[in-house]
């Protein structure tokens, strides 16, 4: 088994792979474009060893008007995962459904789907309720979704509620007479 | 808020589809008066309040102080608590921490199928107003907007003691015939109803779960 | 023959007393339990208490004719049995009705209850009634058949199917009690009371957490009570019918105490020792040994007793 | 001149004489030919016939010497009884074959002379005495068959032409040698003067000379397996010719065998071996045959060969006076039923036994083929049926017991094959061809009135009450004649005719027979009663089921063993082809015939075997046997068991039961079943309690009847099918009664009276109840329904009432049956089928459960929302069997005290009643206290319930508010716990019910079937290779008997 940035330039040949990035010993990330993104997972799937799907997952770069989708795969025999970024426009997202190459992939589409508003054409059950159960808003991950306000709206906050910075109290209550300096204590 | 009655006919049921409509009870629920001997009532709290049972169904991250109280350590059955299976036969539910929409409509389902007298026990914070969830898109804030509840036990969890603890203040509160959350929940049927509905968007089972 | 009002006004003297006595055993069972648990376990009354708060519930459905006479046909199976059944030898006041009938019909007719019950729990529409009653009765058929073997060993022993004559055979010293005289049979049959009483390792049927009690799912309130009740009286009959037949019987009401509560104790101890067969594993357990001492309980009763 | 018209050498001369006629009137008119030809035919058949009827009026039998000088110098014919018999049949059938050959010999004088010349050489074959001129005779007909089969000019007939010549050239060289060697042995070509010299017929050459004549006229009659040629004939052959073959020319070598017998007496064992052996070997391979001609073609060479044993051992045993009977039977019903069929497969067209499919559109041509079916294979009424028993009893009074096995073997070998053929006429398939021409099919119908009207001779033969014996078979085909009316009508004359016969015929019964009339008749009456509900065209539903009921009263009066298998086929017969009225039956009917008459057959071989014992075949007598007392129990019992469904030849029952028509499935399990119990009571009466052999054949008895219970129940519990599970029901309550039969104690058959009753009182409840549901579903598959209680309450009651008292819960009748046979069983000694019992009955209930909850609890499919109740037709015999039922829960005294009288007429008293309590020698029942205390046991918590509800709100709900601590099931289609039931008990005992013996019995198909390949391995088809094994054959023959010693 080769090194996995030596393998992902034997796949640059064929692939525009850029962002080469080796988080951990046993954990590198890149980026491809997304028209190639199905066909590289189909190679490293078959041909690199990476068998796993492990999870697949999303960020939202609202800034950047990006969604990222992270595909992360797993080898075992080299024990090595690999996270595959893809990026896609924000609005009208969609990708290519992997689930002819992993079929629990589906899953995590239809949770993408129903979480952030990313279309996968003909993933199975895409469009049916997974977590959310008649759920009428846009979908509440996106981050344009303001989650307090919702909540306020929908599900009415009681009143007499307080918030406080939890390490300013727990430092009232437990140390009243301790002046404010670094304290390198508890975890 | 709808402030219609009680007592005005069958239930509509449009959440289900017609043909469904003819395997579910339309039938309003009604409140239940007490013995008419005031002693045999009091005498049947004090029954009640000495054999709880609970239904064993964790909705949320508080039921795992549930089972605790059933080991050697806590040993509720001292206070004549047992867990039961099945919704038809406990009298007790214990809402174990933050309520999602999604599973409050099983909780409210679990609840109409509890036979009256029934009794509801809020555990932790979340319940209360939504606690570390307050803020979140599927935790409901204020329990007792859907469901009458007979007891809040506070805190983020609370201990097996504290909800022994509960489970005593409970006992007291049946014993003195002030556990009337089913008879609340039938008097004021259609404002509970309304508030489920609001926040439960596919409601796709009958009015009231028989 | 005595007139019809006082032998029921004896019967109903019996069947209270063994009514409360199965309420207060299985009270007594549970506390044993909890013991061996390291609980404290609840109070000695608690079955009581349970009882009464279930008759004290103010709402109930009912799913159809079927499922609302259900308890009544559990409980009428297990307060008959009782009637067929002679609560003490040599008393008038406790023989009950057992001039109906020998000891077949009180094996006959414990099925009675059951087979209403199942037919009210199947009516309610609830799958796990069915799987629970189907477990039930499958396992039924199987300790059904040790215990058939241990009968038939007694009544070749005895020479008689009477419940009386069996219990009188057994009377003047505690070693003509079948225990001792037919030990195998004993074996045999108190094997499938362990089956009988429900208890692990053979209360599948009820499974709490697979098929949330089985058969009874769909019963509360009142309903409940009722077959609560059942148990209570329905323990109490096979007991005394385990008694009567294996351990001498009893002429007074102490020493059916403390034989009733040996004999349950057996099914408790083991019940509290051992893990839950699947049903099929019990149907084979029940039709390996236990069937095959029941067959040697025959063979020892044909060429060692009889001749 | 009215004598010269008389002469029976004008059967002869005639035939010659217009033979060479016909072809030069021809020329000038072809219409005068025609008309001579018929004229002559006619003649041929009327002549012998009206002889026939002067000799059986005691005219001498008739000597006719040709040249008016006594037979030693010149050649003499005879026409005796016999040879009238022969020769009448024989042209009977060249009659009815001229007429069905109609257009093929019209026209043809060539044709038209050859059939005469055919007809003429087999009456020659017949008459003559002389045997240089038998073996003219022999020649001629060979030669004129050739002609015959030349007829149609294919290569198929050709070959088959020419291998029969070369093979019966062959025969008549032998034959021809063997007549030269006794001419020089005894100095005389007459038969008759050869019998007087016969001592001179010895040594190396009288053997020689005898094996050679044998080998002549055995070739003759196609043995196996040297009859290769024969089948190739019947094959190919126009139908007509190769009826004319199959019946005319092996009539004439049969009789030619009659006649040399005498000459041959050392070869009377090889005969019959011979014979034997092609019997069974032919019914062996027509197993095999899907192709009506050859399948023909094998019967009639097994038919002959019968008719060949039947006439060598008959003579071995010196019973000369049953030939008439015997073999006249067996070759009238061989020659009208055999020619019947094969004109019946020409008019039709078809050859391949697949193509008959869908003849059951066509109810006349089915009935045809039915009864001529039925003639062949020896049911009654037809001659075939009286001469089998007859040649069964008289060879078992001779002690050739194997023969009578191989006989009956053979025979039911035959009836497979015979019957695939008729269930393939009965499957559904589309009509091929037109129907055939009324004068095609009418020589077939004569040929079927004439097998009626020799059978109801025959049994007047017999001596037989004929018209009261064949009542069942006379008001079958009265009530055919009604056919047209519609349904209903016709349901209430069926009623009307049963209820006045079994008001004419119980009251006459007494005891046991008085028991099983009012079961048997009464509970016939209440399921046919039933079946009105049904509206449809039920063409000959009716007419067969009166047959049915009518049989029974038959069966119940018969005071001999003779009218006992008769009313017994006759159920066999009008039960299966009401089976075979069953929508999907097909696949089933043709087991269940099988299984019948392999019953029947046991039945006859037991009746055989007392016979030779006490030469008496009242069934009074039976009591009689002593030595052989053990074997005719056990055969009698194998008999009844097979038909009783008992474990391992139980392989029909779920079919036939399943796929009966419904109403008659309840009178298949309730009632006929009903009627083997009776066979079985009747048999344990006469021979149970004999000692020594029969207590050995009375301990299995025991074993297979609680076999049969504990693995009915078991089957049962697996069945997804309402009626499959039913049909194992019956199987194993069955079980129940048989082994309470064989404790051969008063308790014991007291219980196995009391549970034939009740079995018939719940188990035709269950089947009515089955029936609505099925009406008002559609499906059989008892998962697809559910929940109907609340759309069909009346069914549900009457289900629930029918499985407590199946399942012998107390207070209902159930438990008295159990409680009886228990303590029977018990009292015997017999401890570990007690526990089998308990283990039995237990098992019951899980199918109990089952099938109550399947059906009407749990969740309700949506499409049975607005289902209804079963009629009002259907529901008021259920109701009013729950009300017997009711009625002997109260008062099981009213059931249990006659029968105990009865069964007290046959052994000690041992069940004691005083007032309603029973005493066993063990224990007490006394079931009016019972129902008393559960009554008042009941009502204690129902009151209690109902205050209760004072103070409890008890909400009605629907179906599908049932509890779930979070999600609910999508639909109730996908909720009701109903498929694969019992899974658990599958894992755990599943191992038991396997289908062993449904195996076992496809192993022995499978097994005849090879063989029938294994055996035909010699019929290549070679014409060389078939003179070869003449050759062969007949050096065998020779060297089997004598040799060269």
């Amino acid at each position: 088994m080769a090194n996995p940035i030596e393998l992902l330039q034997r796949f640059g040949k064929n692939f525009a792979i850029s962002e080469i990035h080796e988080q951990k010993a046993d954990l590198t990330f890149f980026k491809v474009p997304k028209e190639q993104a199905v066909r590289l997972l189909r190679e490293l799937r078959d041909d690199a060893g990476y068998t796993h799907l492990a999870f697949l997952t999303n960020i939202d770069w609202i800034e950047k008007g990006i969604f990222t989708l992270t595909y992360m795969l797993h080898n075992y025999d080299a024990r090595h995962s690999l996270g595959m970024h893809v990026d896609l426009e924000r609005d009208n997202a969609e990708m290519q459904s992997i689930h002819g190459l992993w079929a629990q992939a589906a899953t995590y589409q239809r949770e993408l789907r129903e979480m952030y508003g990313i279309r996968f054409p003909g993933s199975p059950r895409l469009d049916e309720d997974f977590c959310l159960e008649g759920w009428d808003q846009i979908p509440p991950m996106r981050k344009e979704f303001d989650t307090a306000a919702f909540s306020l709206e929908r599900f009415y906050s009681r009143e007499g509620r307080g918030t406080e910075d939890p390490r300013e109290h727990m430092k009232g209550l437990l140390y009243p007479t301790h002046t404010d300096e670094p304290s390198s204590g508890g975890q | 808020m709808d402030t219609q009655k009680y007592a005005l006919g069958p239930l509509l049921n449009e959440g289900l589809s017609a043909e469904d409509r003819d395997l579910f009870s339309d039938a309003r629920p009604v409140p239940y008066e007490p013995y008419p001997v005031a002693v045999v009532e009091k005498f049947v709290n004090w029954v009640r309040a000495n054999s709880l049972w609970l239904l064993a169904f964790g909705t949320g991250c508080g039921a795992v102080e549930l089972n605790p109280l059933m080991t050697a350590r806590f040993d509720a059955y001292r206070m004549g608590v047992q867990m039961r299976p099945t919704p038809r036969q406990s009298s007790v539910f214990i809402i174990g921490g933050y309520a999602s929409v999604k599973t409050l409509k099983r909780i409210i389902r679990s609840y109409e199928q509890m036979q009256g007298p029934k009794f509801v026990v809020c555990l932790g914070i979340c319940p209360i107003n939504g606690g570390m969830y307050w803020d979140s898109y599927n935790t409901v804030n204020k329990f007792d907007e859907y469901l009458p509840v007979d007891l809040y036990i506070t805190g983020c969890m609370p201990r097996p003691e504290v909800l022994m603890a509960g489970v005593l203040e409970l006992k007291k509160k049946i014993m003195e015939g002030r556990a009337d959350g089913a008879n609340r929940y039938v008097e004021n049927f259609d404002w509970y109803k309304a508030n489920q509905k609001r926040v439960i968007k596919d409601w796709n089972m009958p009015d009231y779960n028989w | 023959m005595q007139d019809w009002p006082v032998r029921i006004g004896y019967f109903l003297i019996n069947l209270t007393i063994v009514g409360l006595y199965g309420m207060l055993l299985s009270g007594i069972v549970a506390r044993t339990l909890a013991k061996v648990q390291g609980r404290i376990g609840i109070p000695v009354y608690q079955p009581f208490i349970d009882l009464l708060k279930n008759l004290g519930k103010r709402t109930a459905v009912s799913h159809g004719a079927m499922f609302y006479l259900g308890p009544v046909f559990r409980l009428a199976g297990g307060i008959g049995t009782l009637a067929f059944v002679p609560v003490l030898y040599g008393s008038e006041m406790f023989s009950n009705f057992n001039s109906a009938g020998d000891l077949l019909l009180a094996m006959y007719f414990m099925f009675f209850g059951q087979l209403g019950m199942a037919i009210g729990a199947g009516e309610s529409g609830h799958p796990f009634s069915a799987i629970g009653v189907a477990r039930g009765l499958g396992q039924m058929t199987a300790y059904e058949v040790p215990f058939a073997l241990a009968i038939i060993a007694i009544v070749v022993q005895y020479g008689s199917l009477s419940i009386n004559d069996i219990v009188a055979a057994q009377q003047g010293g505690i070693l003509n009690w079948t225990l001792f005289t037919n030990p195998l049979a004993v074996i045999a049959a108190m094997i499938a009371f362990l089956g009988m009483t429900g208890y692990s390792p053979f209360d599948v049927t009820m499974a709490p957490n697979e098929i949330p009690i089985g058969p009874p799912t769909e019963y509360h309130s009142s309903y409940l009570a009722m077959m609560t009740m059942n148990r209570a009286v329905f323990a109490g009959a096979k007991l005394i019918l385990f008694m009567d037949l294996f351990f001498g019987g009893a002429t007074n009401l102490v020493e059916l105490v403390i034989k009733t509560w040996a004999i349950y104790m057996v099914a408790v101890v083991v019940g509290a020792a051992f893990p839950r067969f699947r049903v099929d594993q019990s149907i084979r357990f029940f039709l390996r040994y236990p069937t095959l001492i029941g067959i040697a309980a025959i063979g020892y009763t044909q060429a060692v007793l009889l001749p | 001149m009215v004598e010269a018209l008389g002469n029976p050498l004008n059967l002869i001369i005639v035939a010659l004489g217009v033979g060479f006629l016909l072809p030069l009137i021809e020329r000038s008119s072809p219409a005068l030919s025609r008309g001579l030809f018929n004229l002559t035919i006619i003649y041929q058949a009327v002549l012998p016939l009206l002889w026939l009827l002067w000799l059986v009026n005691g005219a001498a039998a008739q000597q006719i010497q040709t040249a008016g000088i006594a037979p030693p110098f010149s050649i003499n014919l005879r026409l005796g009884l016999e040879e009238a018999f022969f020769v009448a049949g024989v042209n009977l059938a060249s009659l009815l074959g001229a007429w069905y050959l109609g257009g093929l010999l019209r026209g043809r004088a060539a044709a038209m002379s050859v059939f005469l010349i055919l007809s003429m050489g087999v009456d020659g074959m017949i008459m003559t005495r002389d045997l240089f001129n038998l073996f003219i005779f022999i020649e001629i007909t060979a030669i004129a068959t050739y002609g015959l089969l030349s007829l149609e000019r294919n290569a198929a007939t050709l070959t088959a032409g020419f291998k029969y010549i070369i093979a019966t050239s062959l025969a008549s060289t032998f034959f021809l040698l063997g007549v030269m060697l006794f001419y020089y042995l005894t100095g005389t070509l007459n038969i008759d003067g050869m019998r007087e010299q016969i001592a001179q017929v010895q040594g190396p050459l009288g053997m020689v000379a005898m094996s050679l004549l044998v080998a002549g006229v055995v070739i003759e009659l196609k043995p196996y397996p040297a009859n290769g040629w024969g089948l190739d004939v019947y094959e190919s052959a126009p139908t007509g010719i190769a009826a004319m073959v199959s019946v005319g020319v092996s009539a004439g070598a049969l009789f030619a065998l009659y006649k040399i017998l005498p000459l041959i007496e050392p070869f009377l064992p090889a005969l019959v071996v011979v014979a034997g052996t092609t019997f069974l070997a032919s019914n062996i391979i027509g197993l095999k045959q899907n192709k009506v001609r050859r399948l023909l073609g094998y019967s009639s060479i097994a038919q002959v060969s019968l008719l060949a044993l039947a006439m060598v051992l008959l003579t071995q045993l010196h019973r000369e006076d049953a030939m008439p009977l015997v073999i006249g039977g067996l070759f009238l019903n061989h020659l009208l039923a055999k020619a019947g069929l094969f004109w019946l497969s020409g008019a039709l067209q078809r050859n391949a036994v697949e193509d008959w499919r869908g003849l059951r559109a066509n109810p006349l041509l089915l009935a045809i083929l039915g009864l001529l079916l039925a003639a062949l294979a020896g049911l009654p009424p037809f001659p075939g049926f009286w001469a089998k028993w007859e040649l069964v009893m008289q060879l078992s009074a001779g002690g050739m017991v194997s023969w009578v096995a191989l006989i009956l073997v053979g025979s039911l070998l035959e009836a497979v094959y015979l019957f695939r053929w008729f269930g393939r006429a009965m499957s559904p398939g589309v009509q091929l061809t037109p129907a055939p021409a009324v004068a095609q099919l009418l020589p077939i119908v004569l040929a079927v009135l004439g097998l009626l009207a020799a059978g109801h001779y025959a049994a007047d033969s017999l001596g037989l009450d004929t018209l009261w014996v064949l009542l069942p078979a006379y008001a079958g085909i009265a009530l055919v004649s009604i056919d047209g009316l519609p349904t209903r009508p016709k349901g209430l004359i069926t009623l009307a005719i049963v209820a006045y016969y079994a008001y004419r015929v119980v009251p006459v019964l007494e005891g046991l027979t008085g028991l099983f009339g009012l079961m048997l008749l009464g509970g016939g009456l209440l399921m046919t009663a039933a079946g009105l509900y049904r509206g449809d065209t039920r063409r000959g539903y009716y007419a067969l089921l009166t047959m049915l009921l009518l049989s029974f009263g038959g069966l119940l009066q018969a005071d001999t063993s003779l009218e006992f298998f008769l009313a017994w086929e006759f159920l066999t017969v009008s039960s299966y082809l009401l089976l075979c009225m069953g929508r999907d039956a097909a696949p089933y009917t043709l087991a269940y015939l099988i299984f019948s008459l392999a019953a029947a057959f046991l039945l006859l071989a037991g009746f055989g075997l007392a016979y030779a014992e006490t030469q008496s075949i009242a069934l009074a007598d039976l009591a009689n046997v002593k030595d052989g007392a053990a074997a005719v129990l056990g055969l009698l019992l194998l008999g009844f068991l097979t038909k009783a469904g008992a474990l391992g030849v139980h392989v029909w029952l779920p079919g036939a039961y399943a796929e009966a028509d419904d109403d008659f499935s309840a009178m298949l399990a309730a009632v006929l079943g009903k009627a083997a119990v009776f066979g079985l009571f009747l048999s344990v009466i006469s021979l149970g309690l004999k000692g020594g052999g029969s207590d050995v054949v009375m301990y299995l008895l025991s074993w297979i009847g609680l076999l049969t219970a504990f693995f009915g129940a078991l089957m049962a519990i697996f069945q997804e099918d309402l009626k499959k599970m039913l049909a194992y029901s019956s199987m194993g309550q069955v079980g129940y009664m048989v082994a309470a039969l064989a404790t051969g104690s008063h308790l014991g058959w007291v219980a196995a009276g009391y549970l034939a009753v009740n079995h018939l009182l719940f188990k035709g409840l269950l089947f009515l109840v089955a029936a609505g549901i099925i009406l008002r579903v559609g499906q059989r598959e008892m998962y697809k329904m559910g929940g109907l209680i609340h759309n069909m309450p009346v069914s549900f009651f009457g289900m629930l009432i029918a499985i407590i008292a199946l399942s012998g819960v107390p207070p209902l009748t159930g438990f008295g049956g159990k409680w009886l046979m228990l303590n029977a069983l018990l009292e015997k000694g017999w401890y570990w089928q007690t526990g089998l019992a308990f283990f039995a009955s237990a098992v019951a209930f899980l199918y109990l459960f089952r099938m109550i909850h399947t059906v009407f609890l749990g969740q309700r499919k949506r499409i049975h929302k607005d289902l209804r109740d079963a009629p009002l037709a259907l529901l008021i015999p259920q109701l009013l069997l729950v009300f017997v039922i009711l009625a002997l829960s109260v008062q099981p005294n009213w059931l249990v005290n006659p029968i105990a009288a009865i069964m007290a007429s046959h052994l000690p008293q041992t069940l004691v009643m005083h007032g309603s309590l029973m005493q066993s020698g063990l224990g007490y029942w006394d079931g009016f206290l019972v129902i008393n205390v559960v009554g008042a046991v009941f009502m204690v918590p129902l009151l209690m319930l109902l205050v209760l509800s004072r103070f409890m709100r008890v909400q009605r709900v629907k179906q599908f508010n049932i509890v779930f601590a979070a999600e609910r099931p999508e639909s109730p289609e996908t909720t009701h716990y109903a498929y694969d039931f019992y899974s658990f008990y599958d894992r755990a005992l599943g191992f038991l019910v396997l289908p062993r013996a449904t195996a076992f019995w496809n192993g022995v198909a499978e097994w005849s079937h090879s063989m029938g390949t294994g055996l035909r391995i010699f019929y290549t088809g070679n014409g060389q290779t078939y003179a070869l094994y003449i050759l062969l054959y007949v050096v065998t023959l020779y060297f089997a008997v004598g040799g060269p010693s």
